[in-house]
């Protein structure tokens, strides 16, 4: 199990969204543009970064953690911004 | 909690709070201590500098709008058109969230510029931060605020299709941590356009348009006017996030209201303290009530409470009144541009701003009392203690024995400090609208602007700050950056109209602070009054100092100015060759003290500047007005900081342009050094025909200025004589350096 | 000629459209975007801008504004389509013309006199120029980076349908003359039919000596037909 | 189940990415801010859109096939990416 995580690869996803009371614009121009395109029921629009990362080899515990450190320090703002990592084996 | 703890914990004084509760004639409600703590925060209210501000001149035969009066001031440039102009400040959000800072800066002064019923026309903004090549966590935070404050404006300015035209860039350690974000909007319009931000006529509607309101930036008022520190990142909430297209439509769809005739009563834009803010300050102009349901309010949330939507900073809103009856012509023209109209009150005649919640009175105020009652305070001011200790400049133990000239120009040509800013207006349209005649990178960008009866008048403006002066002598500093900003303008043969100043410091409950702003507010005043220039508004920005330390004292000035009729606009860099390099204004360098040259090449921060002398430079600038009127003029560029060896240098990194030879005098008694870098005194160089050297000699003769030939352009060497030294560069070695030092740091 | 210039909400170059074309003695009109009709005779010019923020993508949401579908009718019937900076990327999403533009390699915005090369001087919209002639017109955008499959690319090479290079000024196509990244340096290509032309440059800001030269002018007459006519 | 599906709202995530042909810039940039900052065995970094959109009752499947369209005609552009539309009744 051990020898597996550590040679092959990683695929790691972070997920970066806005917090919830931070104004969207892109999503707000784009709940209108569906509703003057005629799409009922759209009650909101929300966009977030889809940040894909292939990783070599490394320990999963480290990598996390370094990971986690990447996805608030560059990936996402803490001021605004939440963030899920999702890091699988085998990439 | 009780209603003074409650007070305290929002920033209001014991005091303050007592002063509320008489005005009010009882205890005030939550939703009351809210809407006071932010009317009466520095940012809204001035408190402790109002009585400093008005040591600035403030009228003048060209003066439409005055400061203070209502969100910009506005100046006549003739012909039936004016321009309105302001500066402002978004230091702590930019701090905070660089990007949303910068851009929601931006919204906030063309908000001040269109309520006022001109079609914005113009941005510049004057940025400072640490040292982007600090090694480090230093380093890699003020890179990383350079890029965001940079985008930020970028995104927002070029989205709404308002040009950026110019600016500053400024790096040094005094802004590490607390970075200053500046920026100025200019506007046109008719005299007959004016808007003003009252509420009259009992019973008009008064409507809330533009953006939905949201939790953003609660009381983002209160946020500016308090120190930098790390507890500001737990304010993290106050982050307001701009809406750049929304900013767009908000104007086209305003200026479209205002044609109309006789439709508009009013207009507040929603800055700092949003409705609070909006709806006392109408009132108060006015003379009138205003009473609001919050129902009504556009809302992007769902759960807000009165005092959330009483204080929310949210950006791309307005408050309009008009003409009862003329409602729907209103709401048509903002349905057009897909934008949110909603009648939330009336203009009653009580004096007060009386709130509602579903038909339930949450706060009721005499508007007065909130808008214009808010204590004014006299800081006790102390000369620095070590301010004379620092105005202390001993050249020889700071120079070399043998001057350094050749490593210390090519130091410069390195430095981010000096560097070329294109890496910044690049990332700016400085083009859109089809106005700018003279684009960033020289002393003042000119736009042309059509007058009303068709034709074009031609404006110049150009911001200027320095704190390194300002540091080392508070009042000449600030003198100076207005003649320098002054002989900007007179470069592109402009005369100055007016000025708006950000005044940025620090915390003024510091004696020491509050003296070095009232020495910069009363230099700044001299000056202004010495070549007519009124003030015609600007904004304090204080409480700039994070854990290291205040920021140096940095007052920004914005001058605008209109270019005389027969003037011919030349660039700042020279040609291919076969000119006559001047020097107008005097021989004299100024000295070393508190210059960028120290700061740079020795790393000290030592000395004074020169007394500036107003009338000299005064004399100048309508010499160089007079002299762009003739024929043969082929460059000119004003001496700034490095002095004129750097002025020279600089004027040589065109794309096309040549190399020089000059002979720069230098005194007996002086160092070369000093001649060479000394940037104390006002001076501008030129390069010009032959042919039109007796004609500018003679005109500087009959002026009383000084003009004096310092040598030839052409070749692709850049050679000097000073003194003892001789030393030449390549043309190509210096200008590499100098547009490449910016991106070498940032990308 | 008639223009009929469109503007979608966040359009901003619309009304330097409209200044220069009437520098340029033609005549024009704004076309707001919820109208639905172009007139059988115009040419249509959607300019640069921000079309709905740029929200999305560049173009994205422009292209479902009801007068897209006129433009569409238009292009069809063989009038004049050109798209500008903006205008480009909305073509470029309507699909009138083939290939995106996407974000600039350097990933800034980039503002500045860019010289391109005429690649093709047959067409309307080059026939004042002459082949290898070098432009100086000024670009403004942050997402101008042409791509395209390779078929596409092929095609365009393979039918001239490439108008304008980025270049260096000496007028050769070299990488760092290339502003934005783009697949053969591309600055402006047409559709195969001719009629529709989309660039990132924006030619309507170098109609006038006092803008810093006129080297756009020729683009425009070109769209009014009277290109040869300079 | 039926009515359960009808009433209650939906909540929809789009994930847009590039073709694995296209270039990504900014993710490279990031990649390379990565190695700066001393992570190794980075392999490659991709960014893409996340959109959440939350929408009020109807049908499912009729709602699915709506939301396809959207994805395909407006929120991703087929030249350079590609779409994952995910729908999950009770937004
Ligand atoms: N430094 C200053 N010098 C002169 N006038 C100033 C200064 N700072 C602010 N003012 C004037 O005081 C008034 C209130 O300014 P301000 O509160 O900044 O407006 P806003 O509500 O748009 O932020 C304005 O007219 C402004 O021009
Ligand atoms: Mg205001």
């Amino acid at each position: 199990m051990r020898a597996v995580s550590k040679a092959a690869g990683y695929k790691a996803t972070v997920t970066v969204t806005l917090k919830p009371s931070i104004l969207d614009p892109q999503g707000e121009a784009i709940g209108h543009a569906l509703q003057n395109m005629g799409v009922k029921g759209i009650k909101s629009v929300r966009i977030g970064k889809h940040i894909e990362l292939e990783i070599e080899g490394g320990e999963e515990k480290v990598l996390r953690a370094k990971l986690e450190e990447i996805s608030k320090e560059l990936l996402s703002n803490p001021v605004m911004e939440n963030f899920h990592l999702d890091l699988q084996a085998g990439g | 909690m009780k209603a003074k703890e409650f007070a305290l914990t929002l920033g209001l004084s014991a005091g303050e709070y007592d002063q509320i509760e008489k005005g009010m004639g009882r205890e005030p409600n939550e939703n009351e201590i809210g809407m006071f703590s932010v009317m009466w925060s520095e940012h809204c209210s001035y408190k402790n500098t109002r009585r400093e501000l008005r040591k600035f001149p403030t009228t003048g035969p060209a003066v439409l709008v005055k400061a203070g009066e209502e969100n910009a001031g506005v100046v006549d440039a003739g012909d039936g058109l004016a321009l309105a102009y302001k500066i402002e400040s978004h230091n702590h959000p930019s701090a905070v969230e660089p990007f949303q800072g910068a851009a929601t800066g931006v919204g906030g002064i063309l908000r001040d510029i269109f309520t006022m019923g001109a079609r914005p026309v113009a941005f510049m903004d004057s940025l400072r931060f640490g040292r982007p090549e600090a090694k480090g966590d230093d380093g890699k935070r003020t890179r990383s605020l350079i890029k965001g404050v940079v985008s930020g404006i970028s995104h927002y300015g070029n989205c709404v299709g308002v040009p950026t035209i110019g600016g500053e860039l400024v790096f040094d350690q005094a802004y590490d941590g607390n970075p200053l974000v500046n920026v100025f909007c200019l506007g046109t319009l008719r005299h007959d356009q004016i808007r003003r931000g009252a509420a009259k006529g009992v019973g008009n509607p008064v409507f809330y348009v533009g953006a939905k309101t949201g939790r953003d930036g609660l009381a983002g008022a209160a946020f500016a006017s308090r120190d930098l520190t790390e507890e500001s990142k737990a304010d993290r909430p106050a982050v307001q996030v701009g809406d750049p297209f929304v900013g767009k439509l908000l104007f086209e769809a305003c200026l479209e209201l205002y044609a109309r005739p006789d439709l508009v009563v009013g207009v507040q834009d929603m800055g700092a303290a949003g409705l609070t803010c909006s709806t006392c300050e109408t009132a108060s102009r006015g003379g009138s009530g205003i009473e609001i349901e919050l129902d009504l309010v556009p809302q992007r949330e769902t759960g807000m409470t009165p005092y959330e939507i009483l204080l929310s900073e949210s950006q791309e809103r307005m408050l309009i009144i008009v003409h009862k009856g003329r409602e729907a012509e209103l709401k048509e023209i903002f349905a057009r541009w897909g934008l949110d109209a909603a009648e939330i009150g009336t203009v009653t005649e009580t004096g007060r701003v009386v709130v509602k919640e579903g038909g339930k009175v949450v706060a009721d105020v005499p508007a007065r009392i909130l808008a214009d009652d808010a204590p004014v305070y006299e800081r006790e001011a102390k000369v620095p203690a070590k301010l004379a200790e620092r105005q202390k400049l001993d050249l020889r133990k700071i120079l070399p024995a043998k001057p350094k000239v050749r490593e210390d120009l090519l130091k410069l040509a390195t430095s981010p400090a000096t560097g070329s800013r294109r890496w910044v207006w690049n990332q700016y349209d400085h083009m859109v609208g089809l106005r700018t005649v003279v684009r960033p990178g020289g002393d003042a960008a000119v736009l042309r602007v059509e007058k009303p009866g068709g034709g074009w008048v031609h404006v110049a403006m150009t911001l200027d700050g320095n704190g390194r002066w300002c540091a080392q002598d508070p009042r000449e500093g600030s003198k100076a950056l207005v003649a320098e900003a002054c002989r900007n303008l007179a470069c592109a043969g402009a005369v100055p109209l007016g000025l708006t100043d950000n005044l940025n410091y620090g915390n003024p409950h510091d004696p020491e602070i509050f003296w070095t702003l009232r020495e910069g507010v009363e230099g700044m005043a001299e000056a202004c009054r010495f070549f007519d220039l009124p003030v015609t508004g600007g904004n304090v920005s204080l409480y700039n100092q994070s854990p290291a330390g205040p920021i140096h004292p940095t007052p920004v000035v914005g001058v605008v100015g209109k270019v005389e009729e027969g003037v011919r606009l030349v660039p700042g860099i020279l040609g291919k060759g076969g000119g006559v390099v001047l020097l107008l204004g005097t021989q004299e360098s100024g000295g070393l003290g508190a210059s960028l040259y120290l700061q740079e090449i020795h790393g000290v921060l030592a000395g004074k500047l020169g007394k500036v002398n107003l009338k000299a430079e005064k004399e100048l600038h309508q010499l160089m007005r007079s002299v762009l009127k003739l024929k043969g003029v082929r460059a000119v560029h004003d001496v700034g900081e490095g002095g004129i060896l750097w002025a020279l240098a600089e004027m040589t990194f065109g794309e096309e342009s040549g190399g020089a030879e000059v002979e720069i005098p230098c005194g007996s008694n002086e160092r070369p050094e000093e001649a060479l870098f000394g940037e104390g005194a006002g001076r501008i160089l030129l390069e010009v025909d032959e042919e039109a050297v007796t004609g500018i000699e003679g005109l500087a003769k009959e002026a009383g200025v000084g003009c004096y030939r310092l040598g030839k352009t052409g070749g692709d060497i850049f050679v000097i004589r000073c003194g003892v030294v001789k030393e030449k560069w390549a043309g190509k070695e210096l200008k590499d350096l100098f547009h490449n030092s910016l991106p070498k740091v940032l990308e | 000629m008639r223009f009929a210039v469109v503007q979608f909400p966040g359009s901003n170059c619309d009304q330097d459209c409209v200044h220069a074309l009437q520098i340029l003695g033609q005549e024009a009109r704004l076309v707001w975007h919820q109208e639905t009709k172009i007139n059988p005779e115009e040419a249509v010019i959607l300019p640069g801008g921000f079309s709905y923020g740029d929200y999305l993508r560049c173009g994205a949401i422009a292209r479902f504004s009801p007068i897209m579908a006129a433009v569409k009718v238009a292009a069809e019937r063989g009038q004049v389509v050109v798209g500008i900076c903006n205008g480009f990327q909305i073509l470029c999403e309507a699909g009138l013309l083939p290939g995106a533009l996407t974000r600039n390699e350097g990933l800034h915005f980039r503002c500045e006199t860019a010289p391109i090369r005429v690649e093709t001087p047959t067409t309307r919209f080059t026939s004042a120029y002459v082949t290898g002639q070098i432009l100086q017109i000024p670009i403004a955008h942050g997402e101008g980076c042409y791509r395209a499959s390779p078929d596409v690319l092929q095609e365009l090479e393979a039918r001239q349908r490439i108008l304008f290079r980025y270049c260096n000024p000496e007028g050769e196509v070299v990488a760092e003359a290339n502003p934005n990244g783009s697949s053969h340096a591309i600055a402006g290509i047409c559709n195969a039919r001719g009629n529709v032309l989309g660039m990132m440059p924006h030619p309507e800001r170098c109609c006038e000596p006092e803008m810093g030269g006129v080297d756009g002018r020729g683009i425009l007459l070109g769209a009014a037909g009277v290109g040869r006519s300079l």
